[in-house]
């Protein structure tokens, strides 16, 4: 406690390196080595992490608003260190695949660093209130990122995303207000982990308003069904790091503040309320899946799949038990390498050719087999192959999901009868939504790299050098984690004992 | 024998008359006398108010007395301000009229 | 050697293989090939060995996921002689099959991708035969679908490849939805997923809801329906003969499509205990053996005439796991239909390198002389599969139409008519191909094929003529005929096969063009067509539906019209500040009454 | 250490401003801006002392109150000054163009004494329990605020702004001292305390009459915080007036004004059939405030205009505080958040007048591509604008935070869910500042800026508090009251 923690440490590096870039050094190094350090720094984490100790680790306090029980208070649990894990690794293949800008890269590389410092902030904080305070880092950087570099009609974008999120974020703030507000008069405060005893206590009467509030904000942020529509115009228009960064880590943010804050707190308004979410959720996975299938843009379509995908984590989140939050848990990481390297690689692909439209690409696969390669590894990956770690999550949602609830069926009166409760109605779409994948992701991937080769993409270059190693990178974390879950699902379980 | 009543109703004539004089009147100058109607409507008020509230000690509140002077005081230094940036104005625009003044707006 | 350690050698010898392919294959091509073919007959020989080998009795696994005890996962291995036969099967196929594409591929681009593609299929095949549970099962199913979506689509530039390769994925998918919701109503009702436990104790929870463990098992047969290409989701089987003609021999006929037959073989005592679901199981299969032979009368391609029979060959086996009182009646026929067809294909292929890749049967003609060796082995697969007498075929085939009509008289008898008509396009093929005159300069200077080619052909021969014989057939089978077969069965069955051959042959030995003409028939009953038309109009038509639904009433509901309300709202607020003095006293004046109104009289 | 009466605190600016104005006078040969060295100079000694403050004598303490309130607002009033003198400063080559003079610099030296006058008006207001004290210190700043607004003589639009300012102000002086004619009338107290006092035993019947005086008063110190619908005047004001003017009014006579409205609505407070009546006005003020503030921000182009309504936006956020002053957290939230606006607004002014200058207007046009023409300069619109819009790590964003938790304590919900919405608005314009400076590209005849060192260093040192404050509160909200 006394120490300080190491995840101070995790997040001063990209602020320090910002300074540095500010100042003028050399910002693609700067960036690229204070990214590299971060990644290291996580996994030496993952080392020293005690399993089967205190849950929180790296504990360290630093009280800003004692009045209120505010304080800036660091430390990871599991999850946090998966999701500091992810935000490290994106970051890193961000920066290392993001071409430096003629004029004024120092911002460029200082924007990637402020997103960055924000997601690792927010995973690393156990108070609420920077917890939330964190995120909100990204805001601007993402606002300056897509207006400056960003491609297509790129301010309608940024003002729709910059102005949706600050609207959702306020929300969340309200509702993060009003959990601090139904607890107990002179017991309150924005420490997690105090809430959550208080919960376990029983003192927080009825929080239905408070989730509510924490559903929609936190939902906004996440484009959960119907306030999804900033999102794929943002992740089509921003340039392909900040795309990364924002759908890779940033948007995790909310789902993993409903794990971590709702779930263990407030699980009883998450059942009252499940109905709504599970139709909200299948329309993600539906409505949005077959949305996405229409798309004639490789960038359009990769950001409504990544609102697509949004609705798994959420059915994991809706169901409630430990199997479908471990399996929720994991598509946080899996879908955001996944994503990552799919907009890496579209980026890539618009700096060859201009145009993303299905239309004028195809048969890629012969000038630059080893991008289709790579393509092909990403696109499998997002639409949950097994050997991939985003299968094992889904897998695990689909199970949870499916025992989530009443379960309805079996003999009344001796007539047997045989229904389904609506987790598992949610289940059967959440299933189908598996199909939908298949075929948008098949669909682009046959429009782009099969077929016949236009003369005009003739000797386009192979992608190559760092880019391909951090995608490499990408993809071998997400077999390796494929092919031994448990490496995550272990970590998992010092998250999951204040699960319902 | 007037009561309060009869100087309050004074009061709050002389009140509207001033307010009206700002709302209807054109002439800036005007206008300005209307502001100062308003504010001695508020001194007759407050002096009939003392006069007829006397203290436990049955002299009348020495307070509201004290008020009126520094009332009288402020419009004094009101009107001189007022009337200077008035004159400055005329020199600049040749005109004392409202409808004048509208080249700031929305 | 252990029988315990060589299960996983088997299994990940051909994983190990590909990967090191698909790093250093594209440096030289004996070593892609010579790695795949090392692994492939490694896994051979062990399987033969383990063949002889008893069943060792403790479980042979490791955890993969374990969440407490509310979800344990783990990857296993399964040794019984069913998956022992398919295992000898499926490794010795693949052996001579990998063989015979160092041939065939020869001349061909991606030689080390090919290599990779087929080293990983081996690597999910096996996955499957071994897998001790059903959700192991389930990843190599997807891994088995990846592999095929990889060959298939091995001539990517193909416009036609690259669709049927996407379609075969995709159809694939819609099966293992099915198969997936399956698992999860077994698991959700059982809480295992472990073959052993579901079928011996598990069963039991089913007693109180039948409906519920029908619904079950047709889901999970769904699977079946896609990867065996039952109908109505037998539309990928025939597009995908665009992959090379080893990988249909192998995925497309022998092994990979079989794979769902073996599932419901593993799964038989829990279909037993839902007649219900083996009803409609029985007619799936009995309506796909059917009409499929129907389609494969009047095609054209070589390769597609024998994906329509491997489809209603498929459809038999389906039918007998239906009708059969055990499953190694059906996996019998998979065993023969193994060798038989990949035989066929591997022929096939030998005719079309022979005709520089010409697939057209109306093209060739009078090659008995010019490919005779290739001509006796397809003659020896045709009788085969035709189940002419003392073929392998007749065994296996006769068997399960026994056990069918016994069960299912209406089926039974459809798949008698069937085995008529599959006499008769066989036999149509063979002799336009092989028979009359040259119709094409192709046909007229092919060649034999290699001997890399033909000793392959010559090992398959063998088992598709002889494996049916009864004492052969016991040593992997413990099967006995259906009870109260009628008498007058197999005698209509030889008629049958005789009529068939002889109108095939007098039609078609010197016809220059098809004397039949059945659109119905080639043009696969419009039911591709049909499917074309739902895909393209109303998933892609509601798709653009819902997506200008999003940009023009989702977006404008939910971002526009708020966000252009406040900026009108404000622009229109603006107008109050007209600039004008004695307005804004009367505004001030309209405030003090408002307030001085809600103070004193609200 | 010798500890002194907080009454000397006015008495001291007072004597530095007649100081001044004898230097001014005397010294005709003087260079003008050493009037504002010398009166940043007295007003720091005066900061100074504020931090030895002995308790008043009792005689006084009918009509004076010395609290901490008092006590921090008198600081704040001197900062307030010490920021417009500086930027007086920056500005005064605009001002010498619009006044007639024989010689440079001539009627320059007033522009430099009026705020410290004005700052010992704020600093009077801000201890005043007396309404006789209130109006008279409230006259004091305003009618000094006349004269500065209306300065620039040879320029219609200063002109204009004073004399809208000197009408409107006026007319509410006018309700003021009716409206406080009225309360003593029914409680026959002019002091605070003794108005509460009267409160304890005050009869039914003539509650009404009671009600009409508060309402008076309301409205008056309405127009003097902006509040909708008295905030008519401050868009045109703000427009017209000498830019440093218009900051301090936008700070110092805003924040004089809340703290009157605190001090004068708490006796009645006390009263809860007068409470409920009292909190539901201020409520309907608050959202009016609100909504009108943002909304009709949003389609503005000039900036000093957008800085008008954003201030009322402010006053907006601060009013709903001031309807939840049930809450014991709602004290400290307004106090923190205009602590808050002092830094941000200042900050604003302190950018926008030297890229005024150089770019020849104050339009939002005008900071095209400022990022690249002048990134430190940028840099800190960017804080402040951020700030203003509430991001968070920024003080801006505490000052919401605290607003809307003591709202939501006071179960204010519709008044909650209008800030929300108005938030988002407000993102709205004060990135359109942000924007201009980063997106777009710079005019091809962008001069360089030139800016002066104190203002360079009074830039830094508020945008270094404003990101301090923003991220580690602990100290400042330790020393107020």
């Amino acid at each position: 406690m006394s120490m300080v923690s190491p995840l101070l440490f995790l997040i001063l590096v990209p602020l320090v390196a910002i300074a540095f870039i500010l100042v003028g050094s050399n910002a693609r190094m700067t960036a690229l080595i204070a990214s590299v350090v971060n990644l290291v720094f996580v996994l030496a984490l993952f080392a020293v992490y005690k399993q089967g100790e205190a849950p929180y680790q790296f504990l360290w306090s630093l009280p800003v608003i004692p009045s209120m029980g505010i304080a800036l208070t660091l430390g990871a649990d599991g999850l946090s260190l998966i999701m500091l894990l992810l935000a490290a690794l994106v970051t890193v293949a961000a920066v290392a695949v993001s071409r430096t800008p003629e004029k004024n890269a120092n911002w460029f590389y200082a924007s990637l660093l402020f997103i960055s410092a924000g997601g690792i902030g927010a995973f690393a904080s156990i108070d609420l209130f920077f917890f939330y305070m964190f995120h909100e880092l990204a805001l601007i950087p993402t606002f300056l990122l897509i207006g400056i570099w960003g491609s297509g009609d790129r301010q309608a974008a940024a003002w729709k995303a910059t102005i949706y999120l600050a609207l959702g974020s306020f929300v969340l703030l309200l509702g993060l207000i009003g959990l601090y507000l139904i607890q107990p008069e002179g017991m309150r405060t924005f420490d997690l982990r105090a809430i959550i005893g208080m919960a376990e206590a029983g003192f927080l009467p009825d929080g239905n308003w408070v989730y509510l509030l924490l559903l929609i904000g936190f939902g906004i942020l996440v484009s959960l069904f119907p306030f999804h529509t900033w999102a794929p115009q943002a992740y089509a228009s921003a340039p392909a790091p900040a795309a990364m960064l924002h759908a890779g880590v940033l948007k995790k943010f909310g789902l993993y503040g409903l794990i971590r804050i709702a779930a263990p707190i407030l699980p009883e308004s998450v059942a009252a309320f499940s109905n709504l979410l599970l139709v909200l959720l299948v329309g993600n996975i539906l409505y949005v899946g077959y949305v996405t299938i229409s798309q004639r843009k490789l960038d359009w379509m990769l950001g409504y799949s990544s609102v697509m995908h949004m609705g798994y984590i959420f059915l994991g989140f809706a169901a409630l038990n430990t199997l479908s939050l471990t399996g929720a848990s994991l598509m946080l990481f899996a879908h955001g390498l996944s994503i990552a390297a799919l907009f890496a690689l579209s980026g890539e692909l618009r700096e060859r050719t201009g145009t993303l439209d299905f239309a004028e690409l195809g048969g890629f696969a012969k000038p630059m087999p080893a991008f289709g390669l790579l393509f092909g590894f990403a696109a499998f990956a997002a639409i949950g192959l097994p050997g991939f770690v985003g299968f094992a999550g889904e897998l695990l949602v689909f199970f949870g999901s499916f025992i989530g609830g009443e379960p309805s069926m079996g003999s009344i009166n001796g007539k047997e009868i045989f229904a389904l409760n609506n987790f598992q109605i949610a289940t059967i779409c959440a299933v189908w939504g598996v199909v939908i994948s298949a075929v948008y992701m098949l669909r682009a991937y046959r429009r782009v790299f099969f077929g016949p080769l236009n003369d005009r993409w003739a000797g386009l270059p192979e992608i190559s050098g760092l880019t391909r190693g951090a995608i490499v990178t990408l993809i071998v974390v997400m077999l390796v984690t494929g092919f031994f879950p448990s490496l995550l699902i272990n970590f998992l379980q010092s998250a999951s004992q204040v699960w319902p | 024998m007037p009561t309060l009543a009869h100087y309050l109703f004074v009061s709050g004539g002389l009140f509207a008359i001033g307010l009206l004089g700002v709302l209807l009147r054109r002439n800036i100058l005007i206008i300005f006398m209307g502001l100062e109607l308003m504010l001695n409507a508020a001194n007759l008020s407050l002096v009939a108010f003392s006069r007829f509230h006397p203290g436990h000690d049955g002299l009348p509140g020495y307070s509201a007395q004290v008020f009126v002077f520094f009332i009288i005081t402020v419009a004094a230094a009101e009107v001189a301000v007022g009337l200077a940036i008035i004159v400055a104005l005329f020199r600049a625009k040749q005109t004392t009229h409202v409808e004048d003044l509208d080249t700031l707006k929305f | 050697m252990s029988t315990l350690a060589a299960p996983w050698i088997i299994l990940f010898s051909p994983l190990v293989a590909a990967a090191v392919i698909l790093f250093v294959g594209r440096f030289s091509k004996p070593l892609s090939a010579g790695l795949a073919i090392a692994s492939a007959a490694l896994g051979c020989v062990l399987s033969w060995w383990m063949f002889f080998q008893p069943d060792p009795t403790e479980p042979n696994q490791f955890p993969w996921i374990e969440i407490g005890d509310a979800l344990r996962i783990p990857i296993g291995v399964t040794i019984d002689h069913l998956s022992k036969v398919m295992l000898v099967v499926v490794t010795t196929i693949a052996t001579l099959v990998f063989t015979y594409s160092v041939g065939y591929m020869k001349t061909e681009e991606g030689y080390w991708r090919y290599f990779a593609g087929l080293s990983l299929f081996l690597f999910s095949m096996l996955g499957i035969v071994l897998a001790d549970n059903f959700l192991m099962m389930f990843i190599f199913w997807e891994l088995v679908g990846l592999s095929s979506y990889i060959l298939i689509g091995h001539y990517f530039k193909k416009d036609a490849a690259a669709d049927a390769s996407k379609q075969a994925f995709i159809v694939n998918r819609v099966g293992d939805f099915g198969f997936l919701l399956g698992i999860l109503f077994l698991w959700a009702a059982t809480g295992t997923l472990m073959f052993g436990e579901l079928t011996t104790s598990g069963i039991a929870v089913f007693s109180a809801n039948p409906v519920y463990l029908t619904v079950a098992c047709v889901l999970v047969f769904c699977g079946t329906v896609g990867k065996s290409a039952q109908m109505p989701l037998h539309v990928w089987l025939p597009n995908s003969m665009e992959g090379p003609t080893p990988v249909s021999s192998l995925l497309h006929a022998a092994t990979m499509v079989a794979a769902g037959v073996y599932m419901l073989a593993r799964i038989f005592p829990i279909l037993e205990a839902a007649p219900h679901a083996l009803d409609v199981i029985a007619w799936i299969g009995g309506i796909t053996c059917f009409a499929a032979a129907l389609m494969a009368t009047q095609q054209d391609d070589i390769k597609r005439i024998l994906a329509y029979s491997t489809i209603s060959q498929l459809g038999y086996m389906v039918l007998g796991i239906a009708s059969a009182a055990t499953p190694d009646v059906p996996m019998f026929h998979l065993f023969t239909h193994a060798c038989f067809k990949c035989l066929l294909f591997l022929c096939a292929g030998s005719v079309i390198v022979g005709m520089h890749h010409e697939q057209n049967i109306w093209k060739m003609g009078a090659l008995k002389n010019k490919m005779p060796f290739t001509f006796l082995a397809m003659v020896v697969g045709g009788l085969a599969l035709s189940g002419c007498p003392l073929f392998s075929g007749y065994y296996s085939k006769d068997l399960i139409i026994g056990w069918a009509v016994v069960k299912y008289p209406l089926l039974g008898w459809l798949s008698v008519a069937t085995a008529g008509l599959t006499a008769f396009y066989t036999v149509r093929m063979l002799a336009v191909v092989f028979l009359g005159k040259p119709r094409d300069d192709h046909a007229k200077h092919a060649v034999e094929s290699p001997l890399v080619m033909l000793v392959p052909l010559a090992c398959l021969a063998l088992p598709s003529f002889a494996a049916g014989w009864p004492f052969i057939e016991d040593k992997f089978f413990h099967i006995e005929e259906a009870p109260g077969v009628p008498h007058i069965l197999h005698p209509i069955l030889l008629v049958l096969f005789a009529v068939g051959v002889m109108s095939a042959f007098f039609l078609y030995r010197n016809a220059d063009k098809d004397p039949i003409s059945i659109p119905f028939f080639a043009n696969r009953l419009y039911i591709d067509d049909l499917y074309n038309w739902i895909v393209k109009n109303i998933q892609g038509g509601g798709a653009s539906v819902l997506s200008w639904a999003d940009r023009w009433v989702v977006d404008l509901l939910i971002v526009q019209v708020p966000s252009k309300i406040a900026w009108a709202g404000g622009f229109v607020l603006r107008f109050l500040q007209i600039g004008n003095i004695q307005a804004y006293a009367f505004f001030f004046g309209a405030g003090v009454v408002g307030l001085l109104y809600l103070l004193i009289f609200r | 250490m010798a500890m002194i009466s907080a009454l000397a605190l006015e008495i001291c600016v007072v004597c530095v401003g007649i100081f001044l104005l004898m230097a001014d006078a005397f010294y005709v040969h003087l260079d003008k801006r050493a009037l504002a060295y010398g009166g940043i100079f007295g007003l720091l000694v005066v900061f100074a002392m504020t931090f030895f403050i002995e308790p008043v004598p009792k005689e006084y303490l009918a009509f004076y109150a010395d609290d901490s309130l008092g006590i921090f607002f008198k600081r704040f009033a001197l900062l307030g000054t010490i920021l417009t003198l500086i930027l007086s400063i920056e500005y005064a080559p605009v001002v010498e163009r619009f006044i007639p003079g024989s010689k440079p610099g001539a009627g320059l030296g007033e522009f430099f004494v009026l705020p410290v006058f004005t700052c010992a008006g704020l600093m009077w207001m801000a201890s005043a329990a007396d309404f006789v004290m209130i109006f008279c210190a409230l006259e004091l700043v305003t009618i000094s605020f006349y004269i500065q607004v209306a300065y620039m003589r040879k320029n219609q639009a200063s002109l204009e702004a004073g004399t809208k300012y000197l009408i409107l102000g006026a007319l509410s002086t006018g309700f003021l001292v009716y409206g406080i004619t009225w309360i003593y009338g029914m409680t026959g107290q002019t002091g605070l305390q003794k108005i509460s006092g009267a409160l304890l035993f005050f009869p039914q019947a003539s509650q009404t009459a009671l009600l009409f005086g508060i309402g008076l008063v309301l409205v008056a110190l309405g127009f003097k915080v902006a509040a909708a619908p008295f905030q008519f005047w401050v868009p045109d004001v703000y427009q017209g007036a000498p830019t440093p003017v218009t900051a301090f009014l936008s700070v110092g006579s805003k924040a004089a004004g809340f703290v009157v409205l605190m001090r004068v609505i708490e006796p009645f407070l006390a009263v809860p059939v007068i409470n409920a009546k009292l909190v539901a006005a201020l409520q309907v003020l608050a959202g009016l405030t609100l909504i009108y503030g943002n909304l009709a921000a949003m389609p503005q182009t000039n900036l000093k205009r957008l800085l008008g309504y954003s201030s009322i936006a402010h006053a907006g956020y601060l009013l709903v505080g001031v309807a939840s002053v049930g809450s014991p957290s709602a004290g400290r939230a307004i106090v923190f958040y205009l602590l808050g606006y002092l830094l941000m607004t200042f900050l604003a002014f302190l950018v926008l007048i030297p890229v005024a200058k150089a770019a020849g207007g104050d339009d939002i046009a005008h900071f095209n591509g400022l990022g690249r023409r002048a990134p430190g300069l940028a840099l800190a619109m960017l804080i402040s604008m951020l700030s203003l819009a509430g991001l968070p790590f920024t003080v801006g964003f505490l000052g919401k935070f605290f607003i809307f938790e003591a709202a939501m304590r006071e179960q204010h919900y519709a008044l909650v869910a209008i800030g929300v919405v108005t938030v988002a608005c407000g993102f709205y314009y004060y990135l359109k500042v942000v924007r201009a400076m980063y997106w777009q590209p710079a005019p091809a005849d962008a001069g360089p800026i030139e800016v002066s060192a104190l203002t360079r260093f009074a830039a830094t040192f508020l945008a270094a508090l404003i990101l301090i404050i923003g991220i580690f509160p602990k100290p400042i909200l330790q020393i107020l009251p």
